[in-house]
């Protein structure tokens, strides 16, 4: 039995001015997914991710979020859609005026309107279950690319959000802090969260995505598990770029 | 001065012969002459003068006390003495000293008064006592090469703008060309700095210089004047014929002595140095200190309003209303691409068309419509610091724009912009100088003053950019302090 | 002006009498005085003016060329249709004019002359033919609320520093409080703008302002004056009686008529009102473009010098001779926390005391060693800009020192720093507006001559504001064209 | 027959203030050796590297380069040493002001006066040798990553180097781009060019290297083949490294 649609991206295409970004998208995210999404620099990874919880809208076609078009959506009806869309960037992007906890706290309280003690308890699990809780006190800056990362994962979670969209989470990682940010994500899918994941991990990948989609020049070219694509890329496009990241 | 003073006289003699032939009641023209007789009964002679006009009379500070000197008070002790009777000195204005005299306040009038026709018509006079005469400065170096006012031919030679010497300058030596001041202080300092060769001046001040400046000389002019127009007479009620006589006697004896520059002149010098002592920088220190006061309250108010303004302008130009965007742009463009002082004239004369505003209150707006559009483009910038990944990881959070902008960004734009808002704060104390130029009484207004009060040219100015520079230099310190405190990283 | 012209004339007469007295060949002191005769044979009436005194005698451009007009001109033509003779006029400076009667040069003299006690000792004077007498100027709109000199009592009331007009007001009217300003145009400007309810001035003066600007109404003062003091008379030379007589008699016919007033003045208002018009703002664009000039030329000049001390200064603050680098830290840090207003008085005192330097050197350099420390921290900054890895890439390739400053590191400095130092140029074109300060003719300087000259105290101001946003929009455009050739990127 | 010794370091210390980065290094690379050098971040690979061409001065402790020790060289006689050792860095580190032509012919002909038309001779070979002939008149902005790496190794080559340093030359690629850059250096290889490279592309070094040196603490920890270290690491401190690189 196949599981509920919870993302449904219709003939999504997105312009910059002239250059087509996004062609003609049409997948599909179910409930308890792993989806990673792979293709070379420039393809558009960034730019589908960012269209799903609307930090861009797309030219023309539909995105449902649990049935509803947030394509149409204003402003400010923006704020609940989010609220169940968790991201994590590539760069972190921790608020570096907030200590750890005050990062976490942050969001429940603005948009949730949790009073300060419920935030502080829920942070505090979301930082054990990270491992973090010693640096509740301190300031981002101090804190290893790795560190951060896994705080950014936990702020994320503390909207308790039904999808999480990660871009290339582990990418400006040292090396030996990439295995951390990927063993909390790991967790979390085991746990079931349906997840959209731009990474070019392959370990990763073939360990936890149910699907992987492979882009480049605005479409996406092959679907399919993790072996079937690694191992036996059908187009010409997918086996010259897996060939590259696989020859280094 | 000495040409105001002579006008003064004409009406206030004018209005004197007016108020007596009105018939108000005039006093004492006794018939027969008891004015020598009433002040030796009373035992003291009672002279007015109007100390103001070195080194004739003036007041100057000892130990904390004012005291009327000079050489015309040093004559009337002299006179006193012989008359064997005691001085008593008033002090008014010099246009009352006349209608003193003819009110019975005073017995006798000294203030380097010139016995004019006009005066003569109204008072005695005594025998005139001093010919001032016009004589030019020249510096000590120089005294070889302008020996005389021959010398001075084809020179450039200075002078109060609009006053006697300008004009007997302009007429008498030939091809001079005579370039007019205003203060006699810059006149003395273009003199120095051999922008002139030689400042015209009547001998009283021109020695009082001398005296006060060994490197300068005075030369005398050859200037063809009139006893009447230049001289200085003893005035007296009319009809007080006892009392000439027996002034003109002491005079007489004085002249013969040379008392006058043997004796009260250099008196008189030593006085004014004195009073050149007494007023080297450190007397000056209050005129200092208000110039300091000025100067930071004018930046400090001008910085609040500064930033008010400069966050409104910030967020219109950051606003989505079209309207607002252009506006905003425009101002602050404007204001950007145009001089301070410009913008300090343009409040002034043109705001003032429709309020009246007092000249520190249109510095103080100008200063802040400046610094505000400055600002509305640091805080700009400080916005445009915080990296795009902050919003987009607050948005991506569900937070509200406003949230996003108080929570988020301002905290860190302002952390960002601190160093730049630093500096514009440093530049207002700065830039406030300009308001001097409406007569705001700031720190250059203050140095001004000074320069002009103590004949020094260089030393105010250094004095008041030390001023500014430790102004400056604490103001950079504290903001470090405050800049230090913000870091978490 | 009046006060100094008397003062002029008093000297003129008394040169004159000198001249004379000295056995010089005095003309034709005919004891039969056929002046009238000689003059109606000659058939011309030689009148000596100094045309500098509205609406007395003015000059006037009509149609490019110059001309004498005024009240004394109308009274002098009728007076020579009287004698049936033709009017020459011959214009000379106030000061000449006796000398011209005496020495047969002009028959008559005619300058709003006051025929006072001195001058009659020499010359001879028709009946009076106008008093003028004191005004004060106020707001038409609070005409009501001041219509005497009395209602003025309590108020400010301005006049020009050190004249008549400041005395008399601060003597006769009580509890004023006299505002003394230099500028005749600046006195306009406070009335208008509510900071002074009155202006005490001349009447004639007054009634030209009145004639020019609808806004203002001339009250009249209750000063009372002589008429020597304050009456116009015509001067002839000593025993013209017959010439006298019948200028006497064409005088009075003028007096019947009321010509002065009825047709005279409000002639003279006309040729003023020419003026005005003719002084618009676009009649003085070689003001504004003299003052864009010296503006450009003071900012090019000290950028070009900036440039050069601010790579001087940031090379001196990147060595590693410890000497080198605290002068240089030590300048720059003074520089910059000091305003330029204060290093402009000392340039153009201090560095005067040395050697003798013209205002706009002086300004120069005052500006160039000002913007060299802030184009050094610009330098210093660029360099700081480029990517230590830029220095270690061309290191490890064995590059020398100054390899790597020529072709690696300066290149992509100045393109960092390009925005910067177009910033500071144009800051230069802004801040070369305070080199005014020491008499300098830039833009600024020139548009306080404009408003002078204009009574107009806004638009010049708002004129210049232009001018100086047009230079500074232009250059951030070229700036900016040369900026985007310089990207490689 | 162990080849000829090229560097040699003996007693290394080095300190920034007060922090030991380096504690007491003593190595040897001989001719034709690839050498690998992995640790963690912040161990200090990259300060020893660049205490090898003298860009850092080493606090105690000597480098021999040709016998010769280059710690006591004056700052005019480096020129000499540096000739003799290109650097390829992680930021690629191209003079933007100058075409890609310029970039290669500035040292020839600044610091070995060879004319312009010999120094281009060179230039266009080296182009040719990482297959960017036709990018000889572009400036560095317009290449991609890949593409501005592999210039930079032909600048340093430009120079006839004798030993290459790598400082992690393909971490600010783009995963697709890492290969070219990686091929370049093997065939540089192959070619019996010295090498010391900073890495941490495990299938690079097993392929290439001579030898792996393990660095962490400010001291090489271990030292082997790749097989020996990567597969069989003996020290804790490498194990659990080595464990977290593969991990991800
Ligand atoms: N705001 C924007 N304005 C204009 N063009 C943009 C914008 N954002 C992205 N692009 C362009 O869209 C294209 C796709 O960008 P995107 O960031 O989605 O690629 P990507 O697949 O994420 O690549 P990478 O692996 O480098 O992150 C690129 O060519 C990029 O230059
Ligand atoms: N110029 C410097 N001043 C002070 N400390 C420095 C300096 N350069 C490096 N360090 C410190 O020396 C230590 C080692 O730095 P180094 O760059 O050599 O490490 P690395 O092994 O190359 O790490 P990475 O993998 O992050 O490049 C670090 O703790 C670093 O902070
Ligand atoms: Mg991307
Ligand atoms: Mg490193």
């Amino acid at each position: 039995m196949t599981k509920q649609a919870v993302i449904e991206i219709n003939n999504v295409a997105k312009q910059y001015g002239k250059t087509d970004v996004l062609k003609d998208i049409n997948e599909t995210v179910r409930d308890g997914q792993v989806i990673c999404l792979i293709g070379p620099s420039g393809a558009g990874k960034s730019t589908l991710l960012r269209c799903l919880n609307r930090l861009e809208n797309p030219t023309s076609g539909e995105i449902k979020f649990d049935g509803q078009d947030i394509t149409v959506l204003s402003e400010k009806e923006l704020g609940s859609i989010r609220e169940n869309m968790g991201m994590v960037f590539q760069s972190f992007n921790l608020f570096p005026n907030m200590t750890v906890l005050e990062n976490l706290k942050l969001a429940p309280i603005k948009v949730k309107h949790w009073d300060d003690s419920a935030a502080e308890k829920v942070a505090y699990d979301l930082l054990e279950r990270v491992g973090l809780t010693e640096k509740a006190q301190a300031y981002p800056a101090s804190l290893s690319g790795g560190q951060q990362q896994r705080v950014a994962i936990a702020r994320a979670l503390a909207m308790n959000p039904k999808v999480m969209l990660f871009d290339e989470p582990t990418s400006a990682l040292d090396p030996e802090m990439v295995g951390e940010v990927l063993s909390v994500m790991r967790e979390l899918a085991d746990d079931g969260m349906t997840m959209v994941v731009v990474t070019h991990e392959m370990g990763f990948a073939k360990q936890v995505a149910d699907e992987v989609w492979f882009m480049a020049d605005g479409y996406i070219q092959e679907r399919g598990t993790a072996e079937e694509l690694f191992d036996h890329p059908k187009t010409e496009r997918a086996k010259d770029f897996i060939g590259k990241i696989i020859n280094s | 001065m000495k040409t105001i003073k002579q006008l003064f006289a004409i009406l206030a003699v004018l209005v004197v012969s007016f108020t007596i032939i009105q018939g108000q009641p005039a006093i004492a023209h006794a018939a027969t002459d008891d004015s020598l007789a009433a002040i030796q009964k009373r035992g003291k002679l009672v002279m007015a003068t109007s100390p103001d006009y070195p080194p004739y009379e003036f007041q100057t500070n000892q130990k904390g006390k004012s005291k009327v000197v000079g050489m015309d008070v040093s004559i009337a002790k002299q006179i006193a003495k012989d008359l064997h009777v005691k001085l008593v000195i008033k002090s008014m204005t010099f246009d009352s000293l006349l209608v003193a005299l003819e009110t019975g306040k005073a017995d006798m009038v000294m203030a380097g008064m010139n016995p004019t026709p006009e005066r003569r018509q109204s008072v005695d006079f005594s025998d005139i006592y001093y010919v001032g005469g016009q004589d030019f400065l020249v510096n000590k170096d120089e005294a070889s090469k302008y020996p005389n006012q021959k010398s001075l031919a084809n020179q450039k030679v200075g002078a109060q703008t609009g006053t006697l010497q300008y004009n007997l300058a302009k007429k008498h030596i030939p091809g001079v060309t005579v370039k007019g001041m205003d203060k006699g202080a810059d006149l003395i300092l273009a003199l120095k700095t051999h922008k002139l060769v030689a400042v015209g001046m009547e001998k009283p001040a021109a020695e009082a210089y001398v005296k006060n400046d060994p490197s300068l000389v005075a030369i005398s002019s050859t200037y063809n004047l009139d006893e009447n127009s230049s001289g200085s007479a003893i005035a007296f009620r009319k009809g007080s014929d006892s009392l000439v006589t027996a002034v003109n006697k002491s005079l007489k004896d004085i002249k013969q002595d040379n008392l006058i520059h043997k004796v009260y002149l250099k008196d008189a010098g030593k006085y004014m140095k004195v009073n050149t002592a007494n007023t080297s920088m450190g007397h000056y220190w209050t005129y200092f200190a208000k110039g300091v006061q000025y100067t930071l309250i004018i930046a400090a108010v001008s910085g609040v309003i500064g930033v008010v303004l400069g966050v409104l302008l910030a967020l219109m130009r950051l606003s989505k209303v079209k309207v607002f965007k252009w506006l905003s742009v425009s101002y602050i463009e404007f204001v950007r691409g145009t001089p301070l002082m410009v913008q300090v004239l343009f409040v002034y004369f043109g705001v003032g068309v429709i309020v009246n505003l007092p000249a520190l209150i249109s510095g103080i707006i100008a200063v802040s419509l400046n610094s505000g559009a400055y600002i509305a483009e640091i805080i700009r910038g400080g916005i445009d610091s915080v990296s795009k990944g902050q919003d987009e990881a607050a948005q991506s959070l569900g937070l509200s724009r406003s949230d996003i902008m108080k929570s988020v960004i301002l905290p860190q734009a302002l952390k960002n912009i601190w160093p730049a808002l630093g500096n514009e704060f440093i530049s207002l104390i700065k830039e406030s100088s300009i308001v001097s130029i409406i007569g705001v009484t700031d720190l250059i207004y203050q140095l001004n003053i000074v320069r002009a009060d103590t004949y020094r040219g260089v030393m105010p100015v250094f004095i008041a950019m030390v001023l500014y520079f430790i102004m400056t230099f604490g103001l950079t310190r504290i903001l470090n302090h405050f800049e230090g405190r913000m870091q978490h990283d």
